[in-house]
């Protein structure tokens, strides 16, 4: 030992002086060397920032992951991501509690014993692989590829969608499904303009937004985009501020942030839509070179047989007098006539509708009405009008060549569309899919894909839905977590959390500009977990050469650069890019963007992959041809798309007459008759008599698809707002509790038809009187130790309604009873 | 009678001092253990013969908070296969690398986890010597076993109050 | 000497809680048993406020985000008996963990309501540790914790701006709220500094303060037209 | 009764009453260090040193004066009885 | 010389009695006292383990019990000293037989009180912060040095007054004489020991009320330093002040009527030292309801939006019933009670002076915790349920204090001996000649 006598009496001092608890007493100190040696960091602490796409909800958000000797330890907005420019929502910032989750599946299970007996035993992916494709060749073998089901529970447009098309096309089965209802909510669309896509809204130009139950601030398709557009237009001067007014049963977050909120009863949002098109048009407050030039049936008219039909205007006129819409929705008249006169008066102004409005038995036909107030107002392809996103230059996946057996299986009926009349323009509806199931009716399924999405704990039928589960001899699920929905899986393949994998987004729905989006690993994966995009390439190697054929990858990553080359080649658009550090508005309304530099594929992609993302924030004008792709090639008031679904159902069961007419429209429980079908018109929603109260669930940014209840952070912070914490309530008109003796923050029993649930009733001047809404996302029988047994599932209380045309959950079709619970 | 009283006294008074005594040096010896690592490095002969410097291997002294211990990555650039020296510790070194096996390093100095300490600040951009606060390390010929100067609060402010830079509780308290 | 500020824009801000989230993230603050939370010990440095105005149907709800507010007068440390909550010559009222005793009066004492105790000691999933913030000191049971505009950012920052040998630029010293706010409404920098953001909104017609009158004088400024 | 037993128990009795009041005089004089130290600190940290001081003015001379009172009384006790002690115990 | 001895010994023998008879209720009483402490104690140290989350304590309501038990016991604390103070500074001499249980009652209880803080620390552990690293900006060592110094002075107070007592237990012998020998100080009972004692004591009498009344009124600052509504208040000192007296009056005659009771001093403790003392129990609880009154006044009169809040939630809110028992307890019963002769019994005192006790008890409650409840933030209000810890602290301080009284009165005599002799023998002809002296008349002429 050299240390010098000196340097032995300053240490001397320097610890008999933290022993003395000297001026500034660190008492802690005294038992350091110990404990510091163990705090110590372990690494040199080298900061690290890697870009990647949020996959906690469908929104796709571009997102920067801080690590720390390459552990991730903080989320931040990517500031140049275009969606969210920085922004995130809490539910992103917890996706570090995904990763990290101690519930994940580590590895791949096989289930023992009974199915949701809860008892799991792992095996090799070799094995569990080798499982799956021995069945799956069998089936194949037998000619019968057709009876194996995939449900996408992803709501996100991407390469995985796609990827998983291919992967079933070439196996023979025409069963892939997505079970979000991005496509099902095209449905009016398609009606009205023949157009197969959510529009989007140039907010950021009109002067009056109104939003019939669109809550775009926390269940859009993507709230962080529209809170920045939002902050953007609150950000201008006082002078010609845009005012938003929200209708809505209860003060939502977009409400809370509205001008002006519009109490309205559930499900009759299309009256009040048809009751404002009433004064604009009595008013003549309405585009007339449009409807003149570009709109069909405004005005009776007569087809090519003479027979006369009945046009928008007149209908509207004789049975949507504001005062028999006020005694519809609840909306005073007076009400109505000033928003309407406001809406025809701003130039320009913009109608949204959703959630509220489509959540609900009529939910298309009122979505019908609502958009065609935007008709009404010429809003087509002008500033702050409606317009549709051109889809980014993507490379399709290569074409193959189906060999017989897959031909064959493709051919099959899909088993998820309806058989008979019911939902005729559902994509996916999860009640025919389950009743058909359920009676083997055209053909049984053998295998079912479960991939993201939980569906078994989002639908309106679970029992039946569970039936099905139990009753599907050998159930796959891709899920990272046990769910309620992989409690009844033979075998869990784990996926990958967002934060570890690969994939590709484009265009999320409704934001206003063509972009793609590059989710890739900043972690090396934690657990024995495999893409499930790279497991199905295996597994169709595994089954047969024709179906690897259709898959030619070595990896998912590769397929994404194969997509991705395309892009390259376009010359459209740009990398995402730092640079311009102008605000967002000024970012949209620049024109002449410029296309970035880059000399090789190679080097596209890895400045891709190190910024996020590609966007092309151009939009291209198009002219209404290509806006109105309908039979008439104009807006159709009256709808020749429907009118020819309803003709084709008819004659199928049986040819026209009266009297199948009147069996079709029975069947899909259309109320109206005549012309009125096909124009848009209020569908009084079927309730009970005897239940007082409406029923509606809302969801909330900190949990938008129940999908994060399993993350400590958001189950603590779900409702921040009134204060409740990893529990749920029941939101009530202060007046309505008085009147049943209900007091704040004590249970009370909801009871429906269905079912009765025990919730903590918060009182709430912002809700409806007649109205009660819980929250959706808490209630969890599985998915971990930080959700299981964590509040009430509101679901389980609604009765099982669907959209009459698209298939959709009514969400908002539900009359309750409340009582004080004792 | 006195004198015995007296005596009581003064025994007391010895016993107590030597109890109080005992403590110190109880507290003062025994927070810091004695540590021995893994190989005895010589820090004498990798200056002066290798003519390395201390940033050749603490890689990160003017550059990061912590200027980490070198490990075996470190270590192979130079000791690959052939030993260089007779040393038993360059054996078990080399040995370490060969296998691929982190050195198990005991840390002696360290501050707690609450107290932000950037050797940045320090080295860098306040151009203190590694000694003042590491000692004459160059001169060690194996590695210290307890730290020259312990990181107390007390000693962290009576030098920033030396040299009358901050000692707002933020700079440091995170 | 710089004196950092924060304005939220009331205006702008949705009331998304985003805010809340990334706080509780970037400074490890504890997430407490759903039986604690009930008894209203949860743990937010960044909280939000409801407030409900009006009657039905004309209701109208403000949601605000409530960070410790900074005061440059704080009620908090005056109280203090340890020196354990303080206000530092650039304005940041500091918390010093392993200084304070826990008698919980400087709680008390804020009329913000901005401090949280830890009533137990913080605990997290083995799992979860491993993301926790290096940069951020884990807190112990008995202390008192709040905001702290994340002043360990400021020890980089600061660092970094020595290292050049320059002075500190508007918007690089950030708060994790106000970096990932969705709206863009909560601004944060020097008020001394005229140039900044802080400093001209902290002037416009829309500022304001919460509880005025009790000569806080906190330096978390709200703008919102006063209707 | 044996009076050197005696007078020896009153030996230890007496300097355990001296130690005593030495004690309340260490008690008194420590706290008033403390309160100077808290003084020096909050003048150190800039930290409204004025109203420390106040408080110390009132509450140094309080203890001194009480230490004082025992004093006095302890004193006074002796002072009367001090010829008998030095009667009895001669030496 | 020994006879004098002896007669004394004959007359006030009932009060040596349970110094030296230890019966089967002695230790009885200590012994489940004993077990209480215990199971307290053990509380406290589950406290300490498993941190302050065991109490009932909350978000906003972050003080509970502890403090309110603080500032209870150490207002119990004002029964004593400044009681007997200013008895004796009047002199008034039906004092005689109160004063010491007055000032045993501040000596035991303000130890108490003062450790209540500590109890409350989150970190006791690092309790010596507060001496290392203090700040005497905090009102809370404002408390810690005026804590300190009253207790300092009421413990001299105690014991000065004493010494000729503890020298008569010497006199007497036994086996605790040595231990009476080092606490009598000499004491022969010579003239001039008399005129020294004499004069600490008319000093320290002089010395010990504006030191009490800083020590309540310090305590209140805890309070009304601070922005809170409820307690940003400049009439909390003497408020606190007044109920301290009153809560300690009632506590005085709760004790006097228990040792009454239990070691038969009805010669000793008559009827006419609670007619007095209830007397000034009434005044007290007028005095407390005017300052009660005036500060709900300031309140309601000005009106600010959240003091009316707080006021409302005491008023109407969870705790009102606190609120109105409190009223009851404090104002109502008392002034029914000590108003009427009929009421005015021993029996009837011991009834008021309970509820004011409890009473005053729920005030301190109701100064700490509605105030906190009620966030001047738009957060909601708050809840606060005491947990059993906090119970079990609470019984656990009683405990302690019952304990302590139960073993003073074990060995040194609970009411001062030679301050009865004192009044036998001179008093009559002193207050004959002071009365003569007050009496309209010729100015006496210097003789």
């Amino acid at each position: 030992m050299e240390i010098k006598r000196r340097d032995f009496l300053k240490l001397l001092s320097g610890a008999s002086g933290a022993v003395a608890l000297g001026t500034y007493g660190c008492s802690d100190i005294i038992d350091v060397p110990e404990k510091l040696i163990e705090l110590a960091q372990k690494g040199p602490g080298i900061v690290t920032w890697t870009n990647t796409i949020c996959g906690q909800c469908s929104a796709g958000c571009g997102i920067k992951i801080r690590r720390i000797d390459g552990i991730p330890v903080y989320i931040k907005g990517n500031p140049t991501y275009p969606v969210n420019r920085g922004g995130m929502c809490p539910s992103g910032h917890s996706s570090l509690e995904v990763l990290f989750n101690p519930d994940r599946v580590k590895e791949p299970l096989k289930r023992i014993g009974l199915k949701e007996s809860g008892k799991w035993d792992s095996i090799s992916w070799n094995d569990a692989l080798q499982l799956i494709a021995d069945k799956m060749i069998e089936l194949r073998n037998v000619g019968k590829p057709h009876q194996v089901a995939f449900l996408d529970g992803s709501d996100q447009p991407g390469l995985m969608n796609k990827h998983i098309a291919q992967f079933m096309k070439a196996y023979g089965s025409p069963n892939y499904y997505q079970s979000g209802q991005l496509k099902n909510n095209t449905a009016p669309y398609r009606l009205l303009q023949g157009i197969n896509q959510l529009p989007s809204y140039d907010l950021l130009n009109s002067k009056y937004i109104l939003s019939f139950g669109s809550n775009f601030l926390e269940e859009g398709y993507s709230p962080i985009y529209y809170t920045k557009i939002y902050s953007h237009l609150r950000d201008s001067s006082e002078h010609g501020r845009t005012r938003i007014v929200q209708i809505d049963s209860r003060i939502s977050l977009t409400a809370a942030n509205a001008d002006l909120w519009i109490p309205i009863r559930p499900g009759t949002y299309g009256a009040l839509a048809l009751g404002i098109a009433f004064v604009l048009i009595r008013e003549k407050l309405f585009d007339d070179n449009f409807i003149k030039n570009y709109s069909f049936g405004f005005n009776d008219w007569t087809d090519n047989k003479g027979i006369t039909h009945l046009g928008f205007r007149s209908n509207v006129i004789s049975n949507y007098y504001p005062e028999q819409v006020s005694k519809i929705t609840g909306v005073p008249a007076e009400t109505i006539l000033k928003i309407a006169r406001d809406l025809g008066n701003s130039r320009s102004s913009v109608v949204l509708g959703d959630q509220g409005t489509v959540d609900n038995t009529n939910g298309t036909f009122s979505q019908m009405a609502v958009h065609s107030l935007n008709a009404l107002l010429g809003n087509f392809g002008k500033d702050g009008g409606v317009y549709f996103v051109d889809l980014p230059p993507l490379a399709d996946l290569p074409p193959f060549d189906e060999d017989e057996i897959a031909a064959l299986g493709n051919s099959k009926k899909p088993v998820a569309q309806s058989l008979d009349t019911n939902y005729p323009l559902a994509d996916f509806s999860i009640d025919s899919f389950t009743k058909n199931i359920l009676n083997d009716d055209p053909y049984p399924i053998d295998i079912l894909f479960l991939y993201k999405g939980n569906p078994l704990f989002k639908t309106l039928n679970h029992h039946d839905f569970a039936e099905t589960l139990k009753k599907i001899p050998l159930v796959v699920s891709f899920d990272p977590f046990i769910t309620e929905t992989s409690e009844y899986a033979d075998i869990i393949l784990p996926d990958h959390t967002f934060l570890e994998k690969w994939d590709k987004f484009c265009n999320t729905p409704t934001v206003g500009f063509t972009h793609v989006g590059i989710q890739q690993p900043v972690i090396e994966p934690l657990f024995s977990t495999r893409n499930a995009a790279d497991v199905i390439i295996e597994l169709s190697n595994k089954i047969d050469q024709s179906v690897a054929n259709a898959l030619p990858f070595q990896s998912y990553e590769n397929e994404i650069r194969f997509s991705v080359e395309k892009l390259y080649n376009s010359g459209e658009g740009a990398i995402i890019s730092e640079g311009v550090k102008s605000s967002w508005l000024e970012y949209l309304q620049q024109r002449g963007w410029q296309i970035g530099r880059y000399n090789s594929f190679d080097e596209f992609w890895k400045l891709l992959t190190r910024n996020g993302g590609w966007w092309n924030p151009i939009r291209q004008t198009k002219d209404y041809k290509e806006l109105f792709k309908t039979p008439s090639g104009k807006f159709e008031f009256y709808s020749q798309n429907f009118a020819n679904i309803i003709n084709k159902l008819i004659e199928t069961t049986g040819g026209e007459s009266p009297e199948n007419r009147e069996k079709v429209l029975h069947s899909l429980n259309i109320s109206v008759r005549g012309d009125k079908v096909f124009l848009p018109h209020y569908e009084a929603v079927p309730i009970e008599e005897n239940m007082p109260l409406y029923f509606i669930t809302f969801k909330l940014l900190t949990n938008r698809d129940g999908q994060s209840s399993n993350q400590p952070m958001m189950q603590e912070m779900f409702g921040y707002t009134v204060r409740e914490y990893w529990n749920s309530w029941v939101e009530i008109n202060p007046e309505t509790a008085q009147e049943y003796g209900i007091e704040d923050k004590k249970d009370v029993w909801i009871e429906s038809p269905i079912g009765s649930i025990k919730v903590r009733a918060r009182l709430n001047p912002g809700i409806m009187k007649e109205v009660v809404a819980v929250p959706f996302g808490l209630g969890h029988t599985s998915y971990g130790r930080y959700a299981k047994g964590y509040g009430t599932n509101p679901i389980t209380i609604l009765k099982n309604k669907y959209d009459m045309i698209n298939g959709n959950p009514a969400l908002q079709a539900t009359k309750v009873k409340i009582s004080l619970a004792t | 009678m006195r004198k015995m009283v007296k005596q009581n006294s003064k025994l007391f008074i010895v016993a107590s001092a030597a109890i109080v005594l005992v403590v110190i040096v109880w507290v003062v010896l025994g927070s810091h253990r004695n540590i021995t690592q893994p190989i005895s490095y010589n820090h004498k002969i990798h200056i002066e013969e290798a003519e390395l410097t201390c940033v050749d291997c603490h890689l990160y002294v003017e550059t990061m908070p912590t200027a980490t211990i070198p490990n075996i990555e470190i270590c192979q650039d130079c000791h690959s296969d052939e030993p260089m020296s007779d040393s038993p510790e360059e054996v078990k070194l080399l040995k370490y690398i060969e296998e691929g096996e982190k050195i198990p390093w005991q840390r002696i100095y360290a501050v707690p986890n609450h107290v932000y300490f950037s050797h940045r600040r320090h080295v860098t951009i306040g151009e203190i010597a590694c000694s003042n606060c590491h000692g004459n390390v160059e001169e060690l010929t194996e590695p210290p076993s307890y730290p020259l100067w312990l990181p107390t609060m007390e000693n962290c402010i009576s030098c920033h109050k030396e040299h009358k830079v901050t000692y707002d509780c933020l700079a440091c308290h995170r | 000497m710089p004196k950092w500020a924060m304005v939220i824009d009331l205006d702008k801000c949705t009331g998304c809680g985003d805010c809340m989230a990334a706080c509780k993230l970037e400074n490890n603050v504890a997430i407490v048993s759903p039986e604690q939370t009930e008894e209203g010990r949860v743990m937010f440095w960044m909280d939000m406020m409801s407030v409900y105005d009006g009657e039905y149907p004309h209701v109208k709800v403000k949601r605000i985000p409530k960070p410790c507010f900074h005061c440059d007068n704080p009620p908090c440390i005056k109280v203090c008996p340890v020196h354990a909550t303080y206000i530092n010559p650039e304005g940041l009222v500091g918390q010093i963990y392993h200084r304070c005793i826990g008698c919980r009066y400087c709680m008390a004492a804020c009329p913000y309501t901005a401090k949280v105790f830890n009533w137990y000691e913080p605990e997290w999933a083995e799992e979860f540790k491993t993301c926790l913030n290096p940069d951020v000191s884990l807190r112990m049971k008995g202390v008192v914790e709040k905001c702290s505009f994340c002043a360990h950012r400021l020890q980089v920052v600061k660092e970094d701006a020595d290292a050049e040998d320059r002075e500190i630029m508007d918007g690089e010293y950030m708060p994790a709220c106000s970096e990932s706010c969705p709206a863009d409404a909560i601004y944060f920098g020097d008020l001394e500094n005229r140039e900044s953001k802080v400093f001209k909104l902290s002037r416009s017609p829309r500022a304001f303060k919460e509880l005025e009158g009790l000569g806080t004088e906190p330096k978390v400024i709200y703008l919102s037209k006063r209707e | 009764m044996n009076s050197t037993e005696n007078t020896s128990r009153d030996k230890i009795i007496f300097t355990a009453q001296l130690a005593s009041i030495s004690l309340i005089w260490i008690f008194v004089i420590a706290i008033a260090i403390w309160i100077l130290n808290l003084i020096s600190v909050s003048v150190d940290l800039n930290d409204a040193p004025g109203i420390s001081i106040a408080i110390s003015l009132v509450a140094i001379p309080v203890f001194f004066t009480l230490a004082s009172i025992l004093t006095y009384v302890f004193v006074g006790f002796h002072k009367n009885s001090k010829s008998d002690l030095n009667n009895t115990l001669g030496d | 010389m020994t006879e004098e001895k002896t007669k004394t010994i004959d007359i006030d023998e009932a009060l040596y009695r349970p110094i030296y008879e230890t019966g089967r209720g002695f230790y009885l009483t200590v012994g489940i006292l004993l077990m209480i402490i215990l199971f307290a104690a053990f509380m406290y140290v589950r406290q300490v383990y498993y941190g302050l989350g065991v109490t009932g304590m909350n978000q906003p309501v972050t003080w509970g019990f502890y403090i309110v038990n603080f500032v209870f016991f150490i207002g119990i604390s004002h029964a004593g000293t400044l009681i007997s103070a200013i008895l004796r500074l009047s002199k008034a001499e039906w004092r005689r037989p109160i004063t010491r249980m007055a000032e045993v009652i501040t000596a035991i209880v303000l130890a108490i009180g003062g450790l209540h803080p500590i109890i409350d620390l989150g970190r006791p552990d690092r309790v010596l912060n507060i001496f290392t690293a203090g700040r005497l900006q905090s009102p809370l060592l404002w408390d810690v040095t005026s804590i300190t110094a009253y207790f300092t002075a009421s413990t001299v107070y105690l014991y000065l007054p004493m010494i000729p007592d503890i020298a008569k237990l010497r006199d007497r012998g036994g086996k605790l004489t040595r231990f009476y020998d080092f606490l009598s100080w000499g004491w022969q009972g010579t003239d001039h020991q008399k005129k020294v004692l004499n004069r600490a004591i008319n000093i320290l009498m002089v010395m010990v009320i504006p030191i009490a009344v800083s020590v309540h009124t310090v305590i209140s600052y805890i309070f009304s330093m601070t922005l809170q509504p409820g307690w940003h208040s400049t009439i909390f000192g003497p408020y606190f002040v007044v109920g301290a007296i009153f809560s300690g009056i009632a506590a005085l005659l709760i004790v006097m009527i228990a040792f009454r009771k239990v070691f038969h001093l009805e010669n000793y403790l008559k009827l006419i030292h609670f007619q007095y003392l209830s007397t000034l129990l009434l005044i007290m609880s007028l005095l407390w309801f005017y300052f009660t009154f005036s500060e709900y006044l300031t309140g309601i009169f000005g009106a600010e939006p959240h003091e009316m809040d707080v006021i409302l939630y005491k008023f109407t809110g969870p705790y009102a019933i606190f609120f109105w028992s409190m009223v009851v307890f404090n104002f109502i019963i008392p002034v029914i009670v000590l108003s009427f002769k009929k009421f005015k019994t021993i029996k009837g005192i011991l009834f008021a002076s309970i509820t004011v006790v409890i009473g005053m008890w729920l005030e301190r409650l109701n100064i700490v915790i509605p105030s906190l409840a009620n966030p001047r933030m738009e957060l909601g209000s708050g809840m606060y349920f005491p947990s059993l810890t906090e119970w079990s602290l609470f019984v656990g301080a009683i405990a302690v204090f019952v304990l302590g009284y139960v073993l003073f009165s074990k060995f040194f005599p609970i009411i001062s001996i030679w301050e009865i002799e004192e009044g036998r023998e001179e008093s009559i002809k002193e207050v004959e000649k002071r009365v003569k002296s007050y009496l309209p008349g010729p100015a006496e002429t210097s003789d």
